[in-house]
C-alpha cells in the first residue's frame, strides 16, 4: 500500500469513505455533515447520497436516533461539532448507547455506532462553549470504547477499527489536529483498539499523552534532550480500554511519570494513568508522579488569551525537569 | 375503516385482561416482599393493548415505563416477563434488564429507565426501517409528563423531517409521578403540539380499545405507506398510584372522586360490554377467557417463582458485544 | 397600537445603522487577520433592533449568537463591544468572554455558546422577575436552527407554565450554518410551535424594523400585564454566510439569485425610504446619522485598538465568586 | 443546641426549611417537590408556598431556568430526582451555571445555585437508568463545588454552606443514606465546603472514602482492627475542592491509600484521590494504591444482582489486607 503524505483530516474522510464503500449499512449523521465545518465529512453526499443525512440543531436527538438505528441493522457515525455539545447528547450516549445492549439481556441487541466528537481543544478564541476537551469525561461509563488519535495514520486506522466495532465508541478530534500531515497508506489498514503507541523512545522519563498536546510532548521532549534527559513518550489512542501494559513498560524502564492532557486536571485522563501507575507500578516509580493539565480556569473567549489556561512545550518540560 | 374482525377484538379483549391480571398479580407479589417496580397500567389497559393489535409481527414497538400493555400486546409470554421482572435467567433480558424489558425476536426494542430518551431513538429506527427500504413501522409510546422533555421535541421534529413509520401515542393520564399535568404542561391537549411538526395530531378515548385500534391502524397505514408520523394522544387515567410506593394514595394529590369517576370508565368492562352489545362474543365466551388467562397468570407466576437466578458470571456479562 | 414617536423611529434607524457599519468594520478587521467570530447581522438589522427598542432600560435581553444587534439596540457602546471581541480589558467582559457578550447594567444577560442553553435561563429569569415581583420582561433570541434543540422546548414550555415575562424572538433566516431549514425542520412556520405551549404565535416581516417594533411592543406589553409570552417569528435572510468562513460563499448552498432577491429587502433602506415618505426625516437628516455612526466606529476601532489586554492574572480570576 | 436524632433526608429538609425561613430569596425547584418521592422536600409548599415549584419533566430545563433565576436575585435550590438523568442537565450544569460567571467577566454576575442531585446509588433492583453514583463526572469542571455528604449532620450543614455559597454547587445525595440516623443540632450550623473528615483514627492504613460506601469502609475498617490493622477511614465530604491536606496528612502516618467509591473506577473519584496522592505524597508511601469501585459493568436491573458489581464491606478488607 503506497502511503501519500495527507491531513488528519483527510485521513478521517478517508476512512469515512473507504468504509462506506464497503458497507452500505454505514450511514453519516450530523449537523451540515454535507459541507461540514471540519472538512471531514464534505461532500461525501455526492458519493453516497442519502447516507449522509444533515440532521437538525439536536445533539440529544440525533444520536438517540444513531443508537435507534444501529440497534436495527444500521452503522452510524454520528458527529457532535465540538465537544463541547457533548454535555447535551450526554444521555444518548453514556446512559442509552452504553448501556442498550446490557439492559436487553445481550444476544442480538448490540450498538455498533461512532460518535465523532469534533473540533475538541481550544485555538483561536474559541472559548469555554467551542474550546472544551471532554474526552475524561466519557471514560467512566463503562460500555463505552473512547479513541481520541493525533496523527493521520491512527485516524484513518482507528476510524475503520471504530466503525467495525459492534459496540459504541466515543471518537474524539481536535481542531488543531484537523491541518496536521503524515504519511497515509491508500486502501484498506486497521488500528487497533486499545493499544497505545510509543513514540520516542527514553529511558529517563515516561510522558503519556495523547491528541494535539503529544505534539507539545514530542518537542517538550526534543527541548529535554538537548539538556540530556531522555524522555519515552506514549501516545495513548484509546483511553478507553487503556493500554496499561505499554505505559507499566516503559515506567518500569523510566522510573519516572508524567502525564500531559489539554483538558482540566480534576478528574482528567492524566488522574486515571497516574491512578493505574500507582495501583499497578508504584515499586518502578523513583519520583512523584506529575500531571500537566488545563488550569483551574474557565477556557477565555478571546483569541489572545486563550492559550494561558492550556499547557505549553514549556510547562511539559518543566514537569519533567522538577523530577530531576 | 372497515369493521373489525372477531379475532382482533377476542385477541384485544383476552390481552386486555391479561395485562389486567398480570398487574393484580405483581402488586401481590410487591405486597408480598417482592421488588419489583410496577407503573400499574389499571385503567389503561385499552390503548396499549389495542393499539399493539394494530401492528404487523415485524413491526416495532418502542415501550415505555407505564405498565406491560406493549409487553403483552406484542405477544410476550406473561412467564417470560414476570421472570425478568423477578430477576431470573429465563427472563427475557436474561434477570439483567428487569423493568427495562425488551425482546428481539418481538420487536420490543427495549423499555429504557430515562423519560423520553426512547423517542429519539424511536425515530432512528424509523430513519434505519426506511433506509433498509423495509415496510415496518415502529409504535413509541410516552406519557403526558415526559411530553415535556426536550428528546421529545427532538424526536418528533427528527421522525417528522424524516418522514419515518413511526407513530406515536401519548398516554395522558392527567398525572406525573404526584404532579397533576395542569402544573407543568403548557397545553391541555398533547396533540395539539403535533402542529408544532407538520404532522396529524389526533385524539382519542384512552378507555376505548376499538377507538384505539382504529386510530393506532390509520397512523400505522399511514406511516407504512410513506406518509410519516402521526401523534396519537389518548386520553386516561391510571387508577393506581404512580407505582405501588402510593397505590392507594389517593387523598394527597388527587381527589377520591376523581378516582371514582374514572373507575366507571374502566376499558375492560367496557369493551367486554361492547362485545356483547354487537353480539361478538356471549358472556360465557368472554368468561371462559378470563378464566384461562387467571390459570395462565397462576403458572407464570410458578414459573417465575421456580426459575433460576442468573450466575454472577452472567450477571457481569454481555458490557460489551465480543463479536 | 399608537404611531411610533419619531425619537423612537431615529433612534431605531441610527441603532441599525450602527449594527451595519460595526458588522461591515469587524469584518474589515478580520480581514486584516484580527479573530473575531462574527455571525454578520447584515439583512437582519431590523427585528433585533426594532425589538430592544421597544423594551425598558430595565428589562433584560436574552441574546443569541447572530450579530451584535441585541447589544447596540439595548445601548451597549460600540467601543466596549468592540474591545471585548477584541480580547482587550476594556470590554464589557475585561476580555474574557469575547463573543459572549454581556453587560450587568444594561440587563444584557450573556449570550451562550451553546444553541438553545439561554433558552431555559430566559425563562428563569422570567420565574425570578414574577418572584421578585419586578415588573420587567425578558427579550429572548433564537434563531430557526437553534429552534429544533430540545432546549427550547423545554423553555419555552416553563416561561408558559409560569406565565413569565418572556418574549421569544426567533430569527428564521431560512439556513442553520449550511443547511437549508426544510432538510432539518418539521414546520415552515416555527410560530407554529407557539399553539403547542398555549401561547400566542406571531408571524413578521423580519426587514420591517416598523413592524419587528409593534410586534414586540404588544408581547412585551403582554408579558409585562402577566399574560405570559409570546413566539414572534421574525422571516429575514441573512446577506453574508454563516460567519466571516464562508461570507461570500453564495453557490455552495444557497443560489446567489436568492441572495440578490433579498438584497432587495434591505431592511436598512427600507426603513430610510419609509421614514422619508412619511416625512418623518429628511434625507439630509439621514445622511447626517449616517455619517456620525462611521466616525463613531471609527473610533470605536481606535479606542479598541488602543486598549490594553488584560493581565494573565486577570483572565485566570473570576472562575468562582470569592464573595 | 439541642441535637436530635434524625435521619439524613429529615437533615436535609431541616436545613432547606431553615434557610428558606431565613433567606426568602432561597426557592426550591424539581420534579414533584412537593410530594417527594425521596421525602426531603415534602410538605415545605405548606409553609412557603409559591416558592416550592413543581417542574416539569426537563431536567435541562428547569436546571437552565435556575440558573436565569440564580442571576436576576434568587437562591435556587434543584432537585435532579437521580444521578443518571444530570446527563440530561449537564449542558445546563457544567456548561452554564459553571461557567456563566467568568464568561459574563466576572463582577455582578453569579450563579448563587444548588443541584441536588438526589437518589444516587444502586439499592432494590433500581438498575442502570436509576442507580448510577455520577458524581465524579463533575469534579472535571472548574466552575463547580461537588458535595456528597455521608451522615445528617454533615448534609445539614453543608447544604446550609452550599445554598450560601455565590457559586453553583453540585450536591450529591445516596438513596442509602436517606434513612441513616444521627445527631443533627436544632437551629443554625454550617459545615465547611472543601473540608474532609477523618471519621475513625487509624495508623496502619488511611482509606478514603464518602457517601454511602463511607459507611461500608467503617465497617471494613472494625473488622480489619479485629485482625490488628488500624485503619484511619477519611469522609471527603467535599469532592471539589478536595481536601488534598487531610489526605496528605493521613497518608504521611499511615503510608498505606485505599479509596473506596461507589462508582466505576475508571475516570472515578478515586483516581483523583490516588493522582494526588501520587503527586504530592509518593514519598509517605511504602505500597502501591488500591482502589476500591465499581466493576466493569452496567449496573443489573434486578434486586436480587444490583450489588454484584458494587463494593461490599468484604471488597474494602481485602483490599486493605492486600498491603499487608
Ligand atoms: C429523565 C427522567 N426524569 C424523571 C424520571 C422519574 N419519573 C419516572 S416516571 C415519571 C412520571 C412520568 O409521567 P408521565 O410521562 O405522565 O407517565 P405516567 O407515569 O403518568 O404514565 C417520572 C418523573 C425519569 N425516569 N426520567
Ligand atoms: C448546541 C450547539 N450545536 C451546534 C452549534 C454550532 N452552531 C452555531 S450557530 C449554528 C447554526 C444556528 O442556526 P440558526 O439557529 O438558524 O441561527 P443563524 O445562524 O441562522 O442565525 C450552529 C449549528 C452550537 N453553537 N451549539
Ligand atoms: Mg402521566
Ligand atoms: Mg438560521
Amino acid at each position: 500500500m503506497a502511503a501519500r503524505e495527507m491531513t488528519y483530516a483527510e485521513a478521517l474522510r478517508e476512512a469515512l469513505r473507504e468504509e462506506m464503500a464497503r458497507d452500505e449499512r454505514v450511514i453519516i449523521m450530523g449537523e451540515d455533515v454535507k459541507i461540514n465545518v471540519w472538512t471531514v465529512t464534505r461532500d461525501l453526499h455526492k458519493e453516497f447520497g442519502d447516507r449522509v443525512i444533515n440532521c437538525p440543531l439536536s445533539e440529544s436527538g440525533f444520536s438517540g436516533a444513531g443508537v435507534g438505528a444501529a440497534l436495527t441493522g444500521m452503522r452510524p457515525v454520528v458527529e457532535i461539532m465540538y465537544h463541547d455539545f457533548t454535555l447535551y447528547a450526554a444521555d444518548s450516549i453514556a446512559n442509552q448507547a452504553a448501556k442498550y445492549r446490557y439492559m436487553c439481556g445481550g444476544g442480538d441487541f448490540k450498538v455498533p455506532i461512532v460518535f465523532r466528537v469534533a473540533g475538541g481543544g481550544s485555538s483561536g478564541g474559541s472559548g469555554c462553549h467551542h474550546g472544551q476537551s471532554l474526552e475524561a469525561t466519557f471514560i467512566h461509563f463503562p460500555g463505552l470504547k473512547v479513541i481520541f488519535p493525533s496523527n493521520p495514520y491512527d485516524a484513518k486506522g482507528l476510524l475503520k477499527t471504530a466503525i467495525r466495532d459492534n459496540n459504541p465508541v466515543v471518537f474524539f478530534e481536535h481542531k488543531l489536529c484537523y491541518p496536521i500531515k503524515g504519511a497515509v497508506p491508500a486502501g484498506d489498514y486497521t488500528v487497533p483498539i486499545g493499544k497505545a503507541e510509543v513514540k520516542r523512545e527514553g529511558k529517563d522519563v515516561t510522558i503519556v499523552s495523547y491528541a494535539y498536546i503529544l505534539h507539545k510532548a514530542l518537542k517538550a521532549a526534543d527541548q529535554l534532550a538537548e539538556e540530556g534527559i531522555e524522555a519515552e513518550v506514549i501516545d495513548l489512542r484509546t483511553l478507553r480500554p487503556v493500554d496499561t501494559e505499554c505505559i507499566l513498560k516503559s515506567v518500569q524502564k523510566t522510573s519516572k511519570l508524567v502525564t500531559a492532557e489539554e483538558g482540566t486536571k480534576m478528574g482528567g485522563v492524566g488522574a486515571e494513568i497516574a491512578a493505574i501507575v500507582a495501583e499497578e507500578g508504584l515499586q518502578y516509580l523513583d519520583a512523584p508522579i506529575k500531571r500537566v493539565a488545563a488550569a483551574e480556569w474557565i477556557i477565555a473567549s478571546s483569541a489572545y488569551a486563550d492559550q494561558m489556561g492550556i499547557p505549553q512545550v514549556e510547562d511539559i518540560a518543566r514537569a519533567v525537569k522538577e523530577l530531576f | 375503516m372497515p369493521a373489525i374482525e372477531k379475532d382482533t377484538l377476542l385477541k384485544i379483549y383476552s390481552n386486555m385482561v391479561r395485562l389486567r391480571v398480570f398487574d393484580d398479580k405483581v402488586n401481590l407479589l410487591v405486597e408480598s416482599g417482592i421488588r419489583i417496580t410496577q407503573h400499574s397500567t389499571r385503567g389503561q389497559e385499552a390503548t396499549q393493548i389495542a393499539a399493539t393489535a394494530a401492528l404487523e409481527p415485524n413491526d416495532y414497538v418502542m415501550p415505555y415505563h407505564r405498565g406491560w400493555g406493549w409487553a403483552i400486546g406484542k405477544g410476550m409470554d406473561p412467564k417470560i416477563l414476570l421472570s425478568e421482572l423477578m430477576g431470573k435467567g429465563t427472563g427475557c433480558c436474561a434477570g439483567k434488564g428487569g423493568v427495562h424489558i425488551a425482546d428481539w425476536k418481538l420487536r420490543i426494542m427495549g423499555r429504557p429507565g430515562v423519560q423520553a430518551a426512547h423517542v429519539p431513538i424511536a425515530a432512528g429506527v424509523g430513519l434505519s426501517i426506511k433506509m433498509r427500504k423495509a415496510k415496518d413501522v415502529v409504535l413509541c409510546f410516552f406519557g403526558d409528563g415526559a411530553s415535556n422533555e426536550g428528546n421529545i421535541h427532538e424526536g418528533m421534529n427528527l421522525a417528522a423531517v424524516w418522514k419515518a413509520p413511526v407513530v406515536f401515542i401519548c398516554e395522558n393520564n392527567l398525572y406525573a409521578l404526584f404532579t397533576p399535568n395542569i402544573e407543568t404542561t403548557s397545553v391541555q391537549d398533547i396533540a395539539d403540539r403535533a402542529q408544532g411538526y407538520g404532522i396529524p395530531g389526533a385524539i382519542i378515548d384512552g378507555n376505548d380499545a376499538i377507538a384505539g385500534y382504529e386510530a393506532a391502524k390509520e397512523a400505522i397505514n399511514r406511516a407504512r405507506s410513506g406518509q410519516g408520523p402521526t401523534l396519537i394522544e389518548a386520553k386516561t387515567y391510571r387508577i393506581h398510584g404512580h407505582t405501588a410506593m402510593d397505590r392507594f394514595h389517593l387523598g394527597g394529590y388527587r381527589p377520591k372522586e376523581e378516582v371514582d369517576e374514572w373507575e366507571k370508565k374502566d376499558p375492560v368492562k367496557k369493551l367486554r360490554e361492547r362485545l356483547m352489545e354487537i353480539r361478538m362474543a356471549t358472556a360465557q365466551e368472554l368468561d371462559e377467557i378470563d378464566q384461562k388467562t387467571k390459570e395462565e397468570i397462576e403458572e407464570a407466576e410458578k414459573f417465575a417463582k421456580e426459575s433460576p437466578y442468573p450466575t454472577r458470571e452472567d450477571i457481569l456479562r454481555d458490557v460489551y458485544c465480543e463479536a
